[in-house]
């Protein structure tokens, strides 16, 4: 009925000459594992993905961005190494540094032969402040309002969008709320127990306010 | 509470005759036909609206003509989440009431934030930009607490003095009826509350 | 010495004017006694769903519209002219109501005309 | 005068520029955020040329609560009150949409009484939404009131259920990851089973006062029409995508929970006009009364509550999951992905009335300004879940 990721990748490779597609597996028990598409050929491939006989996607149901922060990330790995004079396999914990990116999620739906989510993503190379991605609203009408909320909450421009606004924060807001390293404006004029994250949001994100309440020596504290 | 002593008014009430001074007679009809602004923001309002329909009539109080234009509301009822983004509307409206004019504080996010207090884009409480006469907590508060808070409200109004030194707010020439609408800045409200009508509890910090 | 026949109508000017008269007066002392106004510059400023207004409401509309307002006024004018020959319609002769047929017929051949010229149907 | 045509792509929408000056200018007004009938806060800007809208940009964020941002901060079963104020007309299909995407991340099993519950409750929950929105509909095309009395009052008698069972009218918090909180009575059953039964009634008399009144038909057919591959397209999914005419109910296509036990059929209608979208939700109404019958039969007893599930400290295993339901107002999707740690690294809601909305430009142009507020009422939105 529907055929799994590595089917559809070699479907869209085939179709889609150059496309670079690899397969994200998910370990929860739902086995719904993504394919992450590059950004290049991103438009060709949704066009593929929607237009295919077989496949049919026409529902785009959900898009969502997300925000992966620098990970360091400790593999085990049998390294050979000379030990007293003679090769010997050991064991050993590498560090190895991840980047961080942006990243928009696509669930899609079949409604005419009604298969299940085929998920695709894409990434950003970085998570500067207008990372670009390439739209897929021109496909997918119902990307368009979401597109527009990554872009107000996460900050990915998405090129070829035909309206790119913030959607849900006031125009003249500067910040991506929903990013991981965000610090929201600590407006607690009144905290009757000022513990520690708070004390340390007051005093890192602005200079110590005259709380109204006469609080401020509180947060003046060295 | 009236500066009539209760029983010479009720001995004459015996004798039929009725007594009653301006002020009561004043506060009785405003008390008694309240319009309410219709403005629901969030789940409050379906309570609002609840507490409006047949069940729980807050007509009985004389408060179901909902208005929805400021300018004929004396009540505004401020049911639901107040976010940073509504803020300066709320305030507009408020000031585009004409006077006397009063607020119900719906909900424990129209108070405080409530619920979504550490969300960024939720103002802690509706009473940092404009004054309220009564709270309601309860998320939602279940339409009795509304009707309470109705009644609460009567008996406020029951109180105002026309003349004299705590005249009531709408009289007095020197209590503003208009509060500085916030304006949109890059990362929050500018101001963040407005100072003299934001007063915090007083903690004794030992 | 029966009194004047038309002073039943002065006095009921009078009732007439002092009826609405006596409440303005009213709320003019209420005003200026008891509470003072005290307009703002956002009070003042015009409601628009609680935004700042946008754009200007003084702006030049569709001329279809002109039209609409010429033919209701129009028809209007033509209702006036019927009421005195409505109430005096039993003691007139043939000719006058031959005459005034004809003016109706008059106005009725321009309805059409604009009917057909189409400044009635309402384009989408 | 040029008329515009619906099209697929928003890029080349035609705008409408005033060639001669007998067109007249545009008139800017917003229908802004307090408004008596744009069901919350919820503004849009709309370009008048007299009567007839030229353009319409909807404004969302005003009662955006940043339910997103608290979830990630919150552990999983923390998140579950927040569910109840997103679509806050509808919290037990909230739960359930919630409960169902963590059971799926998890692969948790729910007992056979648990998801009879799930089922009759969502189904009551469909009931008190869809009778609602009419009579906010009908309130918004100008009988003010009267009918709202009727739909509020059925309203009042399931959430006099709610409350029975979960304690609370609206925000139930009813549902766990691996069954439910609390066991219904016998006669809470029966109470149900009497209020079900006492439905019809009401519902054939307000039929009876929506269905042949020529007011109504003539304010609702032929307006906002929408066409199926724009509705596709756009990802409009619930009601109003079946209204026209495709056939996509996610308890036929995904069949969770028990629905696949239960017969009962899938109204769908052909123009797309605000006329067929009213009226799937009276004929869904009926459906879910027959649901709701079979639902009272058959419902076994047994736990309710799957005893291998954790509440203290509940840690799914690192990965992603993707669970949807058939939420009154549409697809009600969570997206949860979790990095073994109490809480969610990313927990996202699929808005069903939030998508809802991207067409209304499309379905508005060319109407009267009547129209957008009926347009509006019949897309069935609740700023809650549009603004999350």
């Amino acid at each position: 009925m529907m055929d799994s990721p590595e089917q559809i990748k070699t479907r869209i490779e085939s179709a889609v000459p150059g496309a670079k597609i690899d397969i994200v597996l998910n370990g929860s028990p739902s086995q719904q594992s993504s394919l992450l598409i590059d950004k290049e050929h991103a438009r060709q491939i949704a066009q593929f993905l929607r237009d295919d006989a077989a496949l049919r996607l026409d529902f785009c149901s959900n898009v969502t961005g997300m925000d992966w922060l620098d990970r360091v990330v400790t593999k085990k790995v049998i390294v050979k190494k000379i030990v007293e004079g003679e090769e010997k396999e050991a064991e050993e914990t590498q560090q190895e540094k991840i980047p961080g990116y942006l990243e928009a999620v696509y669930h899609l739906y079949s409604i005419e032969h009604k298969h299940g989510p085929i998920i695709i993503r894409m990434r950003t190379n970085d998570r500067s402040a207008e990372a670009p991605l390439p739209s897929l609203t021109p496909i997918w009408r119902s990307a368009e309002f979401q597109e527009r909320e990554i872009f107000d909450l996460y900050g990915i421009r998405f090129d070829g969008h035909p309206d790119l606004r913030r959607i849900l924060m006031w125009d003249e807001f500067k910040d991506y709320p929903m990013r991981k390293d965000y610090r929201d404006p600590d407006d607690y004029e009144y905290e009757p127990t000022p513990h520690d994250d708070v004390l340390e949001r007051a005093k890192q994100h602005y200079a110590p306010r005259p709380q109204l309440d006469g609080a401020e020596n509180i947060t003046a504290q060295p | 509470m009236s500066d009539i002593d209760e029983e010479l008014r009720s001995e004459l009430q015996r004798q039929g005759i009725w007594v009653t001074s301006m002020q009561e007679l004043y506060n009785w009809g405003r008390k008694n036909s309240i319009w309410p602004l219709q403005f629901g923001l969030a789940c409050c309002a379906i309570e609002m609206i609840a507490t409006a329909a047949s069940r729980y009539d807050i007509a009985r109080f004389g408060g179901e003509i909902f208005r929805p234009s400021p300018r004929q509301a004396d009540l505004m009822i401020v049911a639901g989440t107040v976010t940073k983004k509504m803020a300066p509307q709320i305030v507009r409206l408020y000031n585009q009431m004409p006077d006397p004019k009063y607020v119900i504080s719906m909900g424990a996010c129209a108070i405080s934030g409530g619920p979504f207090k550490q969300g960024y884009n939720v103002l802690k409480g509706i009473d940092r930009y404009i004054p309220v006469d009564v709270y309601i907590p309860g998320c939602p508060p279940r339409p009795e607490a509304l009707l309470h808070a109705f009644m609460e409200l009567q008996r406020k109004i029951d109180e105002q003095k026309l003349t004299g030194a705590g005249k009531a707010a709408h009289l007095d020439r020197t209590h503003p009826s208009e509060f500085p609408v916030p304006a949109f800045g890059a990362h929050d409200l500018e101001p963040a509350a407005n100072a003299d009508v934001f007063r915090p509890m007083k903690i004794e910090r030992t | 010495m029966s009194p004047p026949p038309y002073l039943f109508i002065v006095i009921f000017l009078g009732v007439a004017l002092v009826f609405p008269i006596f409440p303005l007066i009213l709320a003019w002392m209420w005003r200026r006694f008891f509470q003072p106004p005290k307009p703002g510059a956002e009070k003042n400023a015009t409601y628009e769903c609680g935004v700042e207004s946008l754009g200007e409401a003084q702006i030049q509309f569709r001329s279809q519209y002109y039209l609409y307002a010429i033919i209701f006024l129009i028809f209007d004018v033509e209702a006036v002219f019927l009421v005195p020959f409505a109430v005096a319609f039993t003691g007139l002769p043939i000719g006058a109501f031959v005459a005034i047929l004809v003016f109706l017929l008059l106005l009725l051949e321009g309805l059409v005309w604009a009917w057909s010229k189409g400044c009635l149907d309402w384009a989408r | 005068m040029t008329t515009t045509i619906q099209t697929l792509e928003p890029a080349e929408r035609p705008l409408q520029i005033m060639s001669s000056r007998l067109e007249g200018e545009l008139l800017e007004v917003s229908m802004g955020p307090q408004h008596p009938s744009t069901h919350g806060v919820f503004r849009m800007n709309v370009a008048l040329d007299g009567e007839i809208v030229r353009k319409l940009k909807p404004v969302f964020g005003y009662l955006h609560r940043n339910h997103e941002k608290i979830g990630e901060n919150m552990s999983y079963l923390g998140s579950m009150p927040y569910t109840d104020r997103l679509d806050y007309f509808c919290s037990m299909t909230n739960n359930w949409a919630y409960a169902l995407s963590v059971e799926k991340l998890a692969g948790i099993e729910v007992p056979e009484r648990a998801e009879y519950l799930r089922i009759i409750l969502a189904e009551l929950t469909r009931l008190q939404n869809h009778a609602s929105l009419l009579g906010f509909l009908l309130s918004d095309m100008g009988a003010w009131g009267t009918p709202l009395m009727y739909a509020f009052r059925e309203r009042e008698k399931i959430l006099d259920l709610f409350e029975s069972l979960s304690g609370s009218r609206m925000m139930c918090d009813y549902m766990r990851f691996g069954g439910c909180r609390v066991d219904a009575s016998a006669d809470w059953l029966a109470g149900a089973k009497k209020i079900v039964d006492a439905f019809p009634k009401f519902l054939d008399e307000f039929e009876k006062l929506i269905v042949e009144n020529e007011i109504l038909i003539a304010r609702t057919q032929e307006v906002g029409k929408l066409s199926a591959d724009l509705a596709i397209s756009a990802g409009i999914t619930g009601p109003m995508l079946r209204a026209c005419g495709v056939n996509y109910d996610i308890r036929k296509v995904d069949g969770y929970g028990f629905y696949p036990r239960f017969k009962f059929r899938i109204p769908l209608g052909e123009h797309g006009d605000t006329y067929d979208r009213l009226m799937m939700r009276a004929l869904e109404m009926r459906e879910s009364i027959g649901i709701l019958k079979q639902a009272f039969e058959q419902i076994p007893e047994g736990p309710i509550m799957n005893p291998k599930v954790k509440i203290r400290g509940f840690r799914p295993p690192v990965g992603e999951a993707y669970g949807r339901i058939e939420a009154p107002k549409g697809e009600l999707g969570f997206y949860l992905i979790s990095d073994g740690s109490p809480n969610p690294y990313r927990y996202r809601v699929r808005p069903p009335s939030f998508i809802n909305l991207t067409i209304l430009e499309d379905l508005c142009l060319g109407h009267t300004v009547a129209d957008v507020m009926v347009i509006l009422g019949s897309v069935d939105i609740v700023m809650g879940e549009v603004d999350r």
